[in-house]
């Protein structure tokens, strides 16, 4: 299986993301320049974190015009998976891939920390190694995570679980004090209607080795692995 | 021929002379060179290559003392960063450099540009930046104006790094009111490579090309590096337009240009354009590699119309590089530099005959004989003589202090100890850090002593760290700087690492004031006798001068960036406890050492006493006794007694982390000869907490290696105590009102004032004051 | 064709918070302007740019607006002043 | 006492670099505006605030420019605008 992890101007998890793939998941990594019209044959494609265009004007505002995201676009019109992470999950909002946007943190402040999940569908492809209701250790790193929608976009979610994953407390339960960034509904990552693109603020690939502190990240990407497989 | 002036261009005075810093003997200096009158753009570059940031021309003899050299070391000072070798043909660079100036005056986009400014130090050496580290003081937070210093400076990092990528995983924040007018920011970074993508700033190769690289130039920060030079007043304030703006995004992009240009082997040598941007990158190359250099200033890509060959030379526009390619591959460097979306011009040339030349098109407005302009500066050996203030201060006896009524109880004393500033969890200040970005950040802010950062690809780490405590060095020069080192080093080894090597900023005032000139010759002494009796060579570093302000002088401050080395990541060791009956010994001994602590500085707001003893053969001991024993397998946690002393170290041990709280009860009978605030509250050095499973093994370790170590408790306590029984009394509390003291106190002092200080962009004084 | 200079404000859409707007109001509060009541903070975009007549300027700045300007879901946008250049 | 409005302009300082402007203007080059020239970015402030009259509502509202809404280093501010609420 392989997966294509997107360079943009200002992308600085796309090597985390490729030695994620590659070396904790023993899958093929292709490197997709943002400039290139060619997604090469990759099954998967991941748009990682970091600070595409600098995030002015707006965070992924500008990377959604690239090249490249014509055919991300059109690979996800074919039900073929992507996952956004970070900057990504921005970037897949913008391009209408998913509902909703994400605003600037409430706290106005960059936030950088290990926080829980609550796997809320373990039966997306990108879930289904997991539990539901299983609590995972995963860090994470933005400025921008609020993640906002209007009500009607809301309910629309919450009736097709298409909310993945949440922010909560050790002990599962969704409180403000466990949400970093004031997200709606303590909202973390949520896939779209079909269920082939998930976006998520925090980093699954920086959790994916003991070492670092945790492992809880690999399992999605294991998910997909399975998926594809099934 | 020799340069002439351009139309428009004032004419030389005394009056512009002294403008430009330079003394009226530097000016004949200036003269003497060139055989005749300077023209206005000569001038310029002179005043920015003769200025103390630059030049070093009050240091230099002194940094000479400093040991350099390790069969490890590849690179050591003098060029933009250091370099030293870690086993299976890797190379880590490494810098720190400060940033003071531009962030008292615009905190966030000082503090951003320094980080900007060190990251490119690192990649021009070759290698990728993959650890960053910040060094900060300010006065009291009670200071509206120091909070809005302090929020916009953390801002400034944090928003820097985090755009470029590179994970910041480790530094100190000092609150004293000694750095009230004049805060101190510096800034480490970390870089990795293979030996063999070493390259230097050494330009070569008549003929070759000198391009000019990234973004392109404004008239930003004109005259910052002597602006650098200054104690800080009224005017300059006025001066503040030098300041320049960061472009974290540019940077990225500048980065992994470069770095695929250097491993493109298309170029010899690349520089950072830095403070004194173009005129200080070329000469520098130039007197490097001893060649004559020509640039024409007409074909430097500017963002501003009408800018003069002294502007463009002088300017301080942020992400520029400056490269001298092989002849015939501009093409190729060009090529890279488009496929990141960043221009690359050709602007002057190697030549052959030995001068450093400017021209406009065809004029020639600077003309410099010898390739050595960076050398050709005087150098001054300032009178140096301790002051008699601090004397004094130093001969007070701490012991005759009387205690505050409050004191009958220690648990008063040791809760607002870790609720001072200066010693509290900094977690307000690292969560705004993106510490996990390139996930190999094994330990980083806020857990252990120093960071740990994986090299990939190995099974080995780096331990790194930044330490120095100012009121020391303040106190007594020598000692503060030898312990500045040692810190540093049982810091890295507190971690499992073997220290290596060291980067340093010297953070003084005004050298010319004798006090302030013996305070720094002491103080880099010390530096000096630390960094030999453990080893660690100093392998480049940063001068900071004139750090003085109407309100203040910094202590004298020379913060010392630490590298050590783990061979394997599987003896990490963390700074909290861990298990429920693991047995504590203390490594080290007590003393009745009060001097210069935290204790007297926050409970009696006094500065005064000798600092604690710093016996540096037996740090060695220390250092190679916790490295055994954690190679060995026993040491489950280790944590070293710095501020606060032994009971602050102690409560950080039980919960440092805040959702790993343990119980501790310790006995510190055995040291019923100490005075009970001393024995809790005073800092003597050397000492080490461990908790280990095999304390038989650990004790018999520290009899071989001449370690005074004994077991003083065990971690666990029913109900989650705190307890240290002592000949006289007992400090005892729930570890979870500690755990309050220590982790809420900045956070409370800073939503006060959260609203004013989270904006975009508040104003310096936005405050009451 | 004419230079134009085209002032264009995107601000948070009603009903969205805006933790800008409040810290902003909070610190008014502290440094002594009490009557300040609500805060909004929005951006303001000043583009230069050739078109054959105002009217043209307006229509392409629009343009820019709906596809990258402003995000339709959290943002509204206005055209604040056209002028030559 | 009457309830104003006043809406603010905070810009970069002319000379100043304005990274976002640079990438605003360089994405509409790309999406097909090549006509667009420099373009600044900076915040559009409204406040709502209680004033004797229009005169004075400009006025706070400068103080308070002055004293936090602007960054003088690096930034211009005008009044765009002070109506009745
Ligand atoms: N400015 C900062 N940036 C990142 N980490 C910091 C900063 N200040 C403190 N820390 C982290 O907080 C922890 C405690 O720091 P410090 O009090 O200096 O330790 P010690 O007293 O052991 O030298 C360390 O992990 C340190 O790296
Ligand atoms: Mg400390």
């Amino acid at each position: 299986m392989k997966f294509g992890i997107v360079t943009f101007p200002g992308s600085n998890c796309d090597d985390d993301a490729y030695v994620a793939v590659t070396e904790a998941l023993g899958a093929t990594g292709i490197r997709l320049w943002h400039k290139d019209h060619d997604l090469q044959g990759v099954d998967v494609v991941i748009l990682p974190g970091g600070f595409s265009y600098g995030d002015y004007l707006r965070a992924g505002a500008i990377a959604r015009f690239s090249p490249i995201m014509r055919e991300v676009i059109a690979h996800a019109e074919r039900g073929a998976p992507v996952l956004g992470i970070c900057n990504g999950f921005q970037i897949a909002c913008e391009a209408h891939l998913l509902p909703g946007a994400l605003l600037r943190n409430a706290s106005l402040q960059f936030v950088s920390d290990m926080v829980t999940l609550r796997v809320e569908n373990a039966t997306t492809r990108f879930t289904n190694r997991y539990d539901a209701g299983q609590l995972l250790r995963i860090p994470v790193a933005h400025g921008d995570g609020r993640f906002t929608i209007d009500a009607e976009g809301l309910s629309a979610l919450e009736d097709r679980g298409q909310v993945v994953f949440r922010y909560v407390d050790s002990t599962g339960a969704t409180t403000d004090a466990a949400n970093p960034n004031a997200s709606l509904d303590n909202i973390a990552g949520i896939v779209n209607a079909r269920g082939n693109v998930l976006g998520m603020m925090p980093h699954p690939e920086r959790a994916v080795d003991a070492a670092l502190g945790s492992t809880d990240g690999l399992a999605l990407f294991e998910s997909m692995l399975a998926a594809v497989a099934a | 021929m020799g340069a002439t002036p351009r139309a428009g261009d004032p004419a030389i005075t005394p009056e512009l002379v002294a403008e430009h810093g330079l003394t009226p003997d530097e000016y004949e200096r200036l003269v003497r060179l060139l055989g005749r009158v300077p023209t206005y753009t000569e001038l310029g570059v002179v005043s920015a290559l003769w200025n103390e940031h630059c030049s070093y021309k009050h240091s230099k003899p002194v940094l000479r003392t400093l040991p350099t050299t390790a069969p490890y070391v590849l690179q050591g000072p003098g060029e933009n960063a250091g370099v030293i070798a870690v086993g299976d043909g890797l190379a880590v660079a490494f810098k720190i450099e400060s940033h003071n100036h531009p962030s008292a005056v615009e905190p966030y986009q000082g503090a951003a540009t320094g980080v900007g400014g060190i990251l490119r130090d690192v990649f021009t050496m070759g290698a990728r930046p993959i650890a960053m580290l910040n060094s900060l003081r300010f006065g009291s937070l009670d200071s509206a104006r120091v909070r809005w210093l302090f929020a916009g400076v953390v801002k400034g990092v944090g928003d820097y790094g985090n755009c470029v990528g590179v994970p910041t995983v480790a530094g100190e924040v000092v609150f004293d009111p000694a750095y009230e007018g004049n805060p101190l920011v510096n800034a480490m970074c970390v870089g990795l490579m293979r030996e063999d993508e070493l390259i230097t700033a050494k330009a070569e190769g008549v003929g070759n090309p000198i391009i000019a690289v990234g973004a392109r130039t404004g008239r930003d920060g004109i005259h910052g590096a002597s602006f650098a030079s200054e104690d800080l007043t009224e005017a300059s304030e006025a001066k503040r337009p030098r300041v320049q703006v960061g472009d974290p995004f540019t940077e990225k992009l500048l980065l992994e240009a470069s770095l695929e240009l250097i491993r493109s082997g298309h170029i010899v040598a690349i520089q950072d354009m830095g403070a004194a941007g173009l005129t200080s990158s070329s000469a520098e190359m130039a007197a490097r590699g001893d060649v004559g250099v020509t640039i024409d200033t007409s074909k430097v890509p500017v963002r501003e119309t009408g800018m003069t060959p002294y502007e463009i030379l002088l300017s301080e526009s942020q992400e520029r590089m400056l490269v001298v390619a092989h002849k015939g591959r501009e093409l190729e460097v060009k090529a890279i530099l488009e496929k990141w979306d960043l221009t690359a011009e050709v602007i002057g040339e190697v030549i052959a005959e030995p001068v450093y030349r400017v021209t406009e098109g065809a004029h020639v407005v600077a003309e410099f004989p010898g390739s050595k302009l960076v050398t050709e500066c005087p150098v001054y050996h300032p009178e140096a003589r301790e002051g008699e203030t601090v004397k004094a201060l130093r001969a007070r006896d701490p012991h005759a202090v009387p205690p505050r009524p409050e004191e009958a109880d220690p648990l008063w004393t040791l809760t607002q100890l870790l609720s001072s500033p200066t010693i509290a969890s900094k977690a307000w200040v690292f969560r705004q850090y993106d510490s996990t970005v390139r996930a190999s950040t094994i330990v980083g802010p806020g857990s252990a002593d120093a960071a740990v950062v994986r090299l990939p690809g190995t099974n080995k780490a780096l331990a790194l760290k930044t330490d120095c405590n100012g009121r020391y060095v303040y106190l007594e020069p020598r000692t503060g700087g030898q312990i500045a080192v040692a810190e540093a080093a049982r810091n890295v080894a507190c971690t499992g690492a073997r220290p290596m090597a060291i980067t340093n900023c010297l953070n003084f005032g005004n050298p010319k004031r004798p006090e302030v000139f013996h305070q720094f010759r002491e103080a880099v002494g010390g530096m000096g006798d630390a960094c030999r009796a453990l080893g660690t060579p100093v392998t480049g570093g940063n001068v900071s001068l004139y750090n003085e302000s109407p309100v203040s002088v910094v202590y004298p401050t020379p913060t010392i960036g630490m590298v050590g080395l783990i061979d394997d990541i599987s003896h990490v060791t963390r700074a909290g406890f861990v298990n429920d009956g693991d047995t504590i010994i203390l490594l080290g001994d007590c003393t009745d050492e009060l001097g210069a602590s935290e204790y007297l500085s926050r409970i009696h707001g006094l500065t005064i006493g000798a600092p604690p003893r710093c016996d540096l053969d037996g740090e060695r001991r220390l250092i190679d006794l916790l490295l055994d024993c954690g190679r060995a397998g026993w040491i489950v946690s280790a944590h070293d007694c710095s501020d606060g002393g032994f009971a602050v170290a102690l409560a950080e041990c039980a919960m440092l982390e805040r959702d790993k709280q343990v119980g501790v009860d310790v006995d510190l009978s055995d040291w019923a000869h100490l005075s009970a605030r001393a024995l809790l509250f005073g800092e003597a050095q050397g000492r080490i907490i461990v908790s280990t499973t095999a304390p038989g093994d650990v004790l018999a370790a520290a009899r071989t290696g001449h370690v005074p170590a004994r077991v003083i408790g065990r971690v666990g306590a029913p109900d989650g105590t705190f307890r240290i029984r002592h000949s006289t009394g007992v400090v005892e509390s729930p570890v979870d009102t500690l755990a309050a003291a220590f982790h809420d106190a900045i956070p409370l002092i800073m939503t006060q004032i959260a609203a004013a200080t989270t904006i975009e962009s508040p104003r310096s004084d936005a405050s009451e004051e | 064709m004419t230079r134009f200079r085209v002032a264009v404000h995107i601000v948070p859409r009603k009903g969205i918070l805006d933790p800008q707007g409040k810290a902003v109001a909070d610190a008014l509060h502290a440094l002594g302007f009490p009557s300040v009541g609500d805060v909004r903070v929005g951006r303001h975009l000043v583009l230069d740019l050739e078109a054959a007549d105002a009217a043209e300027a307006d229509t392409r700045v629009r343009a820019m607006c709906d596809k990258l300007l402003a995000n339709p879901v959290t943002e509204d946008y206005e055209i604040a002043g056209v002028t030559p250049a």
